[in-house]
C-alpha cells in the first residue's frame, strides 16, 4: 500500500489522502491555537483545502467527476465565507484595534 | 508670550486639529513629533507629509495632510523652504538695483515684479514715464503673462498626468523666452523694466519675431483644447474639484484667476487701470463654479485675451523715448558719456550711490498672472528703500488650499495645488 | 526735474480729517487711516461695512533707524513698529490703507483674522519677521523661518547676516 | 488535442526541443522588453516633438541596456522599517509571473493551411512554449500572482506613499480582473476552447472576418484593452505609481536591481498583454500565407504576429502620450459601474445568440428579447446609481 | 516517477506553507505561507489532471481571497505580531494539540484500517485530462448540479450584500467629529481659538 | 593553504583589486552605462528649476542622453541637480535627500545661488550648496540657460567615464551641522561642516 516494496512507488490516492489529513490537522490545530481572527480564517482555508485535495483524489480514484464539481462549490462557498468573515473582522477591528478572536464575542450583544 | 516658546506638551493636539474645517492647526515641529503615527488613536486618520521635495508641489511647498484613507480631512501648507530674505536684501540695494532683486521672486513672470517695483519708485519720485515706455512695458507684461500661463498649462497637464501637454507648454513658452532674450538680453530675470522706463528700446526685427510666434500659437492653443478641454478624463478630474465660493475667495484675500473663477470679475487691469490698459480693449475672463476646471479655462483664455491686447499694442505703440530723460534717475545713453562730462558724472553717481527718493510711503499693485501683485515701499529720503514689502499673490492665494482641499482625495490635492499655480519664490520671497 | 516736483504733496491742513473712526492723512493720492491699536478692529469693521471687503495685504515696518519724520496726523504718537494693512472697495474701485502704531515695549496688535480670514498668512509673516504678536490670530507661529530660529530678521537691529563667500578649498578660519 | 510534440512519448529530442523553446522564449521576452522600453521612449519623444534617446548605441537602441547595467551596479538598499524577507521577495514575485505568462502565447505556426504546427528536427510541434488546456486561465492566474509583487512591495517598504500605492494597486487589479475575466469569457464562448492554440485555430479560417474581434462584436475587445491597461498599471490607470501623487508609489523605496526587476516586469507585462490581445482577438499568428512551406510555417506567421503585436504596443504608448490620469474613485467607478455591467451584458447577449442557434430559435427575435431585457437591467442599474448618488450627496450635505 | 517527484515537492510546499500559517506570528507572513500552500495544492490538482480546478484555485484563492486578506491587513494596519502568551481559556493550547493528534490519528486510522479509499463508482462522469475534463465539468455543473450551482450563486450574492452592509460606515459616523461647526470664514465677533 | 589576500584588498575592499583585462572591460561598460543613463532626481528649488525643466523640453531635450527619466524617488536617482537658492530651512531637507540617494551619485550645483549664494548674501540663504553636499559640477548663470545645463551635464558624463567605478563618495561630505547665522554681528558662522 503506502510503503510498497517496488521503487519508484506508485503515487496512489492514499498518498494524497494522507497529505490531506495532515493538512487538515495543521489547519485545525492552528484554528484552535491562534487568536488573531485573520489567521484563524486562514486556518479555516487550510482545512477547506485539505478537503478539496481529498475530493479531487477520490474523484480520480473512483473515476467520478462529481468530486471535482464539489471542489468547485467549496471554493465558491469559501469565497463567500471569507467575504462575510472579513467584513465582520473589519467592522470589529475598526472599533477596537488589536482585537482578538475572543473580542468577537461582543457580537453576541 | 509667543507660541514658539510654549512648551509643546501643553498644547492640546486634538483641539488644534479640530479647529477649523480643512485647516490643520499644527506647527511643523509638532507634526514632526507625530511622525508616522495616526493623528488620533481613536480615529483612523493619518498624518502625511507632502513635500517639500515632492514632484507636484511646484518647488518646495510642503503640505501636512490629515488623511482618512485617501480622503483629505484637513491640510496645512508649510512655507519658507525658499525664503530668500529678499525684503531684507532690498533695504541694502539702491533703487536702481532693486529690480534685479525683485525680479527673482516670481520667476515665472519676472517682468511683473520689476514693473510693480518700478511703478512704486516712480510714484514716490513723482516722475512721468514716457508714453512709449509705458506701451513697451505693457507689451512685455502681456507676453510674460502668456508665457506664465503656458507654464501653468504645462505643469497642470503634468500634474494631472498628461505628460505630452507638459512638453507642449514648454515648447511654446520657449519661443516666448527666445523673444524675451532678444529684447531684454536674458531668458528670465530680465531686469528690463526699471524705474523711469525700460532698460533698452525694442531691437530690430522684434515685430516679425513676435508675429511669427503668434502665427503658431493659436493652433497650439487649439491643440490644448483638443487634448484637455474636450477630454472626458480631464473634465472629470477638474470639474467640481477644489470648489471655492466668491465669498470665501474674497474673505481669504484671493485674487487673480482664483477670484475670477468664482464668477467675480475683478481684474486690476480693468478695475484700477495702470499703464495704458484703459486704452486697450480686452475681456476679463471669469468662471462660474470656482473649480479647478474654471481656473484652467480662465488661464487658457487669458492667453488669447493677451494676444488680443498685444495685437492692439502693436498698432498703437507710439514712437518716442523708452525711458524718462531725467538724468538724475535714468542713466544717460552710452554715447553721451564719451562726449559730455555731465553725462559721465550722472552715470557715475547713478551707478555708485543711486538716486535719492523723497520720503514717503506708497502701495502700488498690478495684476500679475497670479493675482494682485503689490509693492509697499517706504522711503526715508536716501538712495535705498527703507522698507520694501511685496504682496505676493501666490502667498495669499495659498491660504485657499486648505479650504479647497477639505474632503477631497489625494489626487485632487495635486490638481488643486496646480490650479492655484503658486510660485514658491514669490510665496517665500 | 526740480525739487518741488518730487516734494510730497502737503497733507491737508488742520482741522484733522477723520473717517471710519480714525484720523486720515493722504499719501501720493491714497487715503491713509491712522487708527490706534484700540480702535483698529472697529475701524476695519467699519471699513468692511462700508464696502472695503477685500483686505489685500498686511505688513509691518520697523522704524527704529528711520531718520525721516513720518507723515502722521496730530495726536498719533510715532512708535517703533507700524502695522500697515491695505483694503480695496471693489464696488467703488478704491483703495485705502491703515497704519497702526505698535510700541516696541509691547509688540502686540489685534489680529484682523476674525474679520478677514485672508490675513492669516501675512500676519504670521509679520510675526515671523518682526516679532509682532497678533492677538486673536489662530496660529501665531513662524511661517517662513525655521521654527527654532532666534530673532526676527527684518527688524532693523537684526543684521543682514552677510558672510564672506567661502570658496571651495579656501582655508577656513 | 495538446501539443503533438508530447503525444508520441518523451525522448531526448523532445526534451531538447522543449529546452530550446524555453531558451528562445526567455530570450525573446527579454529582448522584447528591452525593445519595448526603447520603443516607448522613442515614440513618446516623437509625439512630444523631441528626439528621444540617441546616445546609447545606434538610435539609442542600447538605452535599456545602459539603464539595466547602471541599475545593476547601483547600491542596493533595505530600509530600516522594511519587512526584510518580503521586501526581497516582492520583486521576484513581480517578475516571475510576467515571464511565465508569456509561455502560453503562440508565436507562429501555419494556421492558414496547416494545423498551426511547425517542424523542428522532424518533430511537429506548436511554436509556443506550453499549451495547457486552460491556457487563458493560466494567464489570469499569473496576473493574479503578479498582484502580489506590487502589493507586497508597497506594504513591506514600511512607509506611507508605497503603502498607499499598494492599497490602490490591490483594489484596482482585483476590480479590473472581473471585467477582464468577463471579456475573456466572451472569447471562450465563441472559440469553444480555453487553450490559446485552440483560440487561434478558431480564428484562422478567414482573415479578419473570423477574428474574435469581429465575431464577439468589438465590445469585449475594447473592454479587454481597457481592463488590461488597468491591470498593467499603465497610463491612464497608473495610479499605483502616480509620480505626481505618490512619488513613486509602491517602488518608492526600491533602488538598484530590485527596482530594475519591477521596471522589467512592468514592460514585460505590457508585451504579454499585447500578445494576449493579439492571440484572443486578432487571430494571433494567423493570416494569409503563401510560398513554400518554410515561408508559410515560419516567416509569415511570425510576421503577422509581430505586426499585430506592435500595433498594440503602440496603442499602449499612445495612451501614455495622450491621456491624463484618472482619479482613484473614477477608476473604481469605471470598473464597477461601466466595464463590468457592459461586459456582463454583452456576454449574456452572446450566450443568447449561441443558445438560439443551438436550439434552432429564430435568432433576431431571441436577440431582440435579450436586448430588451438587458436594457431594462441597464435602466435599473442607472436608476440605482442615481439614487445612490443622491443619498451620498444628502449625506455629504448633512455634514458639510 | 514524474508524479512522485511532483507529489513530494508539492507536498513539501503544502506542508511548509501550512506550518507557516500556523507558526508565523505576522499575519502577512502567514498569508504568504497560505499562498504557498494554495499553490502547492494547485500543483497537486494538476498532477491529478484537474487542470481547471488548479487554475480556479490560483485565480480564486490566491488571486482574490488571500489578496482580500492582505488588503484587510494593510487597511487596518494589523502590523503588530499577536501576543501568543495570553491564553483566553486555560489549557486551550494543550487541548488543541491533543485534539489535533487525535484528528490526525483518527483520519489516518480510518484511511488505513478501512483499506484505503473506498466507495462506489459514481454515475456522473469520468475525470480525464485535457480539454474534455473542462467540457465534462461544465456539462455536469449545468445539468446534474444545476440546483447547487444556482444555490451557490445566490449564496455569493447574499454574501456580497452582507459584506457591503457590514463594512459600510453608518452614515452618522462620517464627519461627526470633524469639527465642522467652525466654517472657513469666521464671523465677526466669534471667538477664535488663541494659541499661546 | 590559500595565499593571503593582498593587503590592498583587505584595506579597500574591491576597490583595491588590481585591474586586469576583464575588470577593465567591465569598468568601461559600467562607466558607459552610467554616463548614458544618468537619472536626475526631481528636485527643483527656484528660478533654475524652471530652466532645468525647459532643458527637458522639446528644444533642448535631455532625453537624448537618456535623462528624461526624472525620478521622484531619490532612491532611484543618480544625479541631484540643485536648481536654485538653498535656504537655511531647506538645507537639512536637501541633505536628507542627498543621503537618501544611493551610490553612486552625483551633484550638480545649478546657478550662482546654489553655487555661492549668488546675489542673496543674507541671513536666509546658504552660501553655496557645497557646504551641505559635495558638488561635482557647478553651472554658472542666473539662471543658467538650458545650454549651460547641458554643458554641465556633459561635463558630469566625462567625469563619470573617467572616474573609478567602485569609489564611494561618502568621504565627500561630513555630517551636516546647520548653525544659525548670527543676526547681531556681521561675523560669519559656518553652516554645515564642509569636508
Amino acid at each position: 500500500m503506502l510503503l510498497a516494496a517496488d521503487f519508484p512507488p506508485e503515487v496512489t490516492a492514499s498518498w494524497y489522502l494522507v497529505l490531506g489529513a495532515v493538512l487538515f490537522t495543521i489547519g485545525a490545530v492552528g484554528l484552535l491555537v491562534r487568536r488573531n481572527p485573520l489567521v484563524m480564517f486562514m486556518c479555516v482555508e487550510l482545512m477547506l483545502n485539505a478537503v478539496n485535495l481529498t475530493f479531487v483524489s477520490f474523484a480520480r480514484a473512483l473515476g467520478d467527476l462529481g468530486g471535482q464539481v464539489v471542489v468547485f462549490f467549496v471554493m465558491v462557498v469559501a469565497a463567500a465565507e471569507v467575504v462575510v468573515g472579513l467584513a465582520i473582522v473589519v467592522s470589529v477591528l475598526r472599533r477596537r484595534p488589536g482585537a482578538t478572536a475572543d473580542d468577537i464575542a461582543m457580537l453576541k450583544g | 508670550m509667543t507660541a514658539v516658546e510654549t512648551p509643546a506638551e501643553t498644547i492640546d493636539y486634538h483641539a488644534r486639529l479640530r479647529s477649523g474645517r480643512g485647516v490643520l492647526r499644527m506647527s511643523e515641529v509638532e507634526a514632526a513629533q507625530h511622525g508616522d503615527k495616526l493623528a488620533d488613536e481613536n480615529d483612523e486618520t493619518m498624518l502625511m507629509n507632502m513635500g517639500p521635495q515632492h514632484p507636484s508641489t511646484h518647488g518646495v511647498l510642503r503640505l501636512m495632510l490629515e488623511l482618512r484613507g485617501e480622503q483629505v480631512m484637513r491640510s496645512k501648507p508649510i512655507l519658507g523652504y525658499l525664503h530668500t530674505g529678499m525684503e531684507k536684501t532690498a533695504e541694502d540695494l539702491t533703487y536702481l538695483q532693486g529690480p534685479t532683486n525683485v525680479t527673482r521672486m516670481d520667476y515665472a513672470s519676472p517682468l511683473f515684479n520689476e514693473l510693480v517695483f518700478s511703478m512704486a519708485v516712480e510714484e514716490l519720485l513723482g516722475i512721468e514715464v514716457p508714453e512709449r515706455a509705458q506701451w513697451i512695458r505693457m507689451l512685455m507684461c502681456e507676453l510674460n503673462r502668456m508665457s506664465s500661463h503656458l507654464l501653468f498649462q504645462a505643469t497642470n497637464g503634468m500634474d494631472i498626468g498628461a505628460v505630452s501637454v507638459m512638453i507642449y507648454g514648454w515648447r511654446d513658452r520657449e519661443e516666448m523666452l527666445r523673444l524675451f532674450e532678444k529684447i531684454t538680453g536674458l531668458r528670465m530675470n530680465h531686469n528690463y523694466i526699471r524705474p523711469g522706463g525700460v532698460a533698452a528700446d525694442l531691437p530690430d526685427g522684434w515685430r516679425d519675431d513676435l508675429l511669427r510666434i503668434f502665427d503658431t500659437l493659436p493652433e497650439h492653443l487649439e491643440d490644448l483644447d483638443t487634448l484637455l478641454t474636450g477630454q472626458p478624463i480631464w473634465r472629470e478630474r477638474l470639474q467640481g474639484v477644489g470648489m471655492i465660493s466668491t465669498q470665501e475667495a474674497l474673505d481669504l484675500g484671493a485674487t487673480g484667476p482664483i477670484l475670477r473663477s468664482t464668477g467675480y470679475a475683478w481684474d486690476l487691469r480693468r478695475e484700477l487701470p495702470y499703464l495704458r490698459y484703459d486704452q486697450v480693449d480686452f475681456d476679463v475672463v471669469v468662471g462660474t463654479f470656482g473649480d479647478c476646471f474654471d481656473r484652467y479655462a480662465i488661464r487658457l483664455n487669458e492667453i488669447r485675451e493677451s494676444m488680443k491686447i498685444v495685437y492692439q499694442i502693436l498698432e498703437k505703440l507710439p514712437k518716442g523715448d523708452y525711458k524718462a530723460l531725467d538724468r538724475k534717475v535714468t542713466p544717460p545713453p552710452r554715447a553721451r558719456i564719451d562726449e559730455s562730462m555731465e553725462a559721465l558724472i550722472h552715470h557715475f553717481k547713478i551707478y555708485t550711490e543711486g538716486f535719492k527718493v523723497p520720503e514717503g510711503e506708497v502701495y502700488v499693485a498690478v495684476e500679475s498672472p497670479r493675482g494682485e501683485l503689490g509693492c509697499y515701499l517706504v522711503s526715508d529720503g536716501t538712495s535705498k528703500p527703507y522698507r520694501m514689502h511685496i504682496r505676493g499673490p501666490s502667498f495669499v492665494n495659498l491660504q485657499c488650499l486648505p479650504h479647497m482641499m477639505a474632503d477631497s482625495l489625494i489626487a485632487d490635492t495635486v490638481a488643486i495645488i496646480s490650479s492655484v499655480d503658486p510660485i514658491m519664490g514669490e510665496v517665500d520671497r | 526735474m526740480t525739487d518741488a516736483a518730487i516734494e510730497e504733496v502737503p497733507a491737508e491742513p488742520a482741522p484733522p480729517e477723520e473717517a471710519f473712526g480714525a484720523l486720515v492723512t493722504w499719501s501720493r493720492g491714497q487715503r491713509v487711516l491712522h487708527p490706534t491699536r484700540e480702535t483698529y478692529l472697529a475701524t476695519v469693521e467699519a471699513l468692511r461695512d462700508a464696502g472695503f471687503i477685500m483686505c489685500v495685504d498686511v505688513c509691518a515696518v520697523d522704524y527704529l533707524l528711520a531718520k525721516h519724520g513720518r507723515a502722521l496726523p496730530v495726536g498719533i504718537e510715532a512708535e517703533r513698529f507700524e502695522v500697515v494693512a491695505n483694503f480695496i472697495n471693489p464696488a467703488e474701485r478704491s483703495r485705502i490703507r491703515t497704519r497702526v502704531q505698535v510700541p516696541e515695549s509691547d509688540p502686540t496688535c489685534p489680529s484682523l483674522w476674525p474679520l478677514h480670514a485672508g490675513t492669516e498668512g501675512p500676519e504670521r509673516e509679520a510675526f515671523d519677521l518682526f516679532g509682532i504678536t497678533f492677538d486673536g490670530h489662530p496660529d501665531m507661529t513662524r511661517i517662513l523661518m525655521p521654527e527654532n530660529w532666534q530673532g526676527h530678521p527684518l527688524r532693523k537691529d537684526y543684521a543682514m547676516g552677510r558672510i564672506p563667500v567661502q570658496f571651495k578649498g579656501a582655508p577656513s578660519s | 488535442m495538446g501539443d503533438p510534440l508530447y503525444t508520441d512519448g518523451i525522448g531526448v529530442a523532445v526534451v531538447l526541443i522543449t529546452l530550446l523553446k524555453v531558451l528562445v522564449t526567455f530570450a525573446f521576452t527579454l529582448i522584447a522588453t528591452m525593445f519595448m522600453v526603447w520603443f516607448e521612449r522613442k515614440i513618446i519623444a516623437d509625439m512630444q516633438h523631441r528626439i528621444g534617446p540617441n546616445r546609447a548605441g545606434p538610435w539609442g537602441l542600447l538605452q535599456t541596456l545602459a539603464d539595466g547595467t547602471k541599475l545593476f551596479f547601483k547600491e542596493d538598499l533595505l530600509p530600516n522599517k522594511a519587512d526584510r524577507r518580503i521586501f526581497r521577495l516582492a520583486p521576484i514575485l513581480a517578475v516571475v509571473p510576467a515571464f511565465l505568462a508569456f509561455a502560453i502565447i503562440p508565436l507562429g505556426g501555419n494556421f492558414d493551411t496547416g494545423d498551426g504546427t511547425v517542424s523542428i528536427f522532424g518533430h511537429r510541434t506548436y511554436l509556443q512554449l506550453a499549451d495547457p488546456p486552460v491556457g487563458v486561465l493560466f494567464f489570469l492566474a499569473m496576473s493574479a500572482i503578479g498582484v502580489y509583487g506590487v502589493m507586497l512591495a508597497g506594504w513591506s517598504s514600511g512607509s506611507k506613499y508605497p503603502l498607499l500605492g499598494s492599497v490602490r494597486a490591490t483594489a484596482q487589479i482585483v476590480s479590473y480582473e472581473a471585467a477582464l475575466g468577463l471579456s475573456v469569457a466572451a472569447v471562450l464562448l465563441v472559440s469553444r476552447s480555453l487553450s490559446t492554440h485552440g483560440i487561434v485555430s478558431s480564428q484562422a479560417d478567414r482573415f479578419v472576418i473570423d477574428w474574435n474581434l469581429v465575431v464577439t462584436g468589438v465590445v469585449p475587445a475594447v473592454i479587454f484593452l481597457i481592463a488590461g491597461t488597468a491591470e498593467l498599471n499603465r497610463p491612464p490607470f497608473d495610479l499605483v505609481e502616480a509620480e505626481q501623487e505618490l512619488v513613486g508609489g509602491f517602488n518608492t523605496e526600491y533602488s538598484s536591481i530590485r527596482f530594475a526587476m519591477f521596471f522589467l516586469a512592468e514592460f514585460m507585462n505590457t508585451v504579454t498583454m499585447s500578445a494576449l490581445i493579439v492571440t484572443m482577438f486578432l487571430g494571433g499568428p494567423s493570416g494569409p500565407t503563401f510560398g513554400p512551406d518554410w515561408l508559410r510555417a515560419w516567416i509569415l506567421p511570425l510576421f503577422w504576429f509581430f505586426l499585430k503585436l506592435v500595433i498594440f504596443l503602440f496603442t499602449f504608448v499612445w495612451f501614455r502620450g495622450t491621456l491624463p490620469r484618472l482619479r482613484y474613485d473614477q477608476l473604481m467607478d469605471l470598473g464597477w459601474k461601466a466595464l463590468i455591467p457592459i461586459s456582463l451584458g454583452w456576454l449574456l447577449l452572446l450566450a443568447t445568440i449561441r443558445v438560439a442557434q443551438a436550439e434552432g430559435w429564430p435568432v433576431p427575435i431571441a436577440m431582440a428579447i435579450a436586448i430588451a431585457v438587458l436594457l431594462v437591467g441597464a435602466g435599473l442599474l442607472s436608476l440605482s446609481l442615481k439614487a445612490a448618488r443622491r443619498n451620498r450627496e444628502a449625506d455629504a450635505g448633512a455634514y458639510a | 516517477m514524474p508524479e512522485l517527484i511532483t507529489f513530494i515537492l508539492a507536498g513539501l510546499i503544502v506542508l511548509a506553507g501550512a506550518l507557516g500559517v500556523v507558526l508565523l506570528r505576522h499575519p502577512v507572513h502567514a498569508a504568504l505561507s497560505l499562498v504557498a500552500t494554495l499553490f502547492g495544492v494547485a500543483v497537486l490538482f494538476v498532477a491529478q489532471e484537474a487542470h481547471f480546478l488548479a487554475a480556479v484555485q490560483v485565480i480564486v484563492y490566491a488571486g482574490a481571497i488571500v489578496v482580500l486578506f492582505l488588503f484587510v491587513i494593510m487597511l487596518l494596519g494589523v502590523d503588530e505580531a499577536e501576543d501568543l502568551s495570553i491564553e483566553p481559556l486555560t489549557g486551550q493550547r494543550p487541548v488543541a494539540i491533543i485534539s489535533g493528534v487525535c484528528i490526525l490519528g483518527l483520519s489516518l486510522a480510518a484511511l488505513f484500517f478501512a483499506g484505503g479509499a473506498t466507495g462506489a463508482k459514481g454515475t456522473s462522469g469520468t475525470p480525464m485530462g485535457g480539454a474534455e475534463n473542462i467540457t465534462e465539468l461544465g456539462r455536469l455543473l449545468f445539468t446534474d448540479y444545476a440546483f447547487a450551482f444556482e444555490a451557490t450563486a445566490i449564496l455569493l450574492t447574499i454574501a456580497v450584500i452582507g459584506a457591503v452592509l457590514l463594512a459600510r460606515r453608518p452614515p452618522g459616523e462620517v464627519l461627526a467629529d470633524a469639527g465642522s461647526e467652525e466654517t472657513a470664514t469666521p464671523k465677526a465677533g466669534q471667538e477664535p481659538e488663541v494659541v499661546s | 593553504m590559500a595565499p593571503p589576500l593582498p593587503k590592498a584588498l583587505l584595506d579597500d575592499g574591491l576597490a583595491g583589486l588590481q585591474h586586469n583585462v576583464l575588470t577593465g572591460q567591465l569598468e568601461n561598460l559600467v562607466q558607459w552605462a552610467r554616463a548614458r543613463s544618468l537619472w536626475p532626481a526631481t528636485f527643483g528649488l527656484a528660478c533654475c528649476a524652471i530652466e532645468m525643466m525647459a532643458a527637458g523640453g522639446a528644444h533642448y531635450d535631455l532625453s537624448r542622453f537618456g535623462m528624461e527619466v526624472f525620478r521622484a524617488s531619490p532612491r532611484q536617482a543618480d544625479l541631484m541637480i540643485v536648481a536654485g537658492r538653498v535656504s537655511q530651512k531647506m538645507a537639512p531637507v536637501l541633505r536628507q535627500i542627498y543621503d537618501q540617494m544611493m551610490e553612486p551619485k552625483w551633484v550638480l550645483s545649478m546657478g550662482v545661488c546654489a553655487s555661492s549664494g549668488g546675489m542673496f548674501n543674507n541671513y536666509a540663504i546658504v552660501q553655496g550648496v557645497d557646504q551641505v553636499v559635495p558638488v561635482d559640477v557647478y553651472a554658472p548663470g542666473c539662471p543658467p540657460g538650458p545650454e549651460t545645463l547641458l554643458h554641465a551635464i556633459i561635463t558630469i558624463h566625462e567625469k563619470i567615464t573617467s572616474g573609478e567605478i567602485l569609489q564611494r563618495r561618502s568621504e565627500g561630505a561630513g555630517p551636516l551641522v546647520i548653525e544659525q547665522r548670527d543676526g547681531q554681528t556681521e561675523r560669519g558662522v559656518r553652516i554645515g561642516t564642509a569636508r
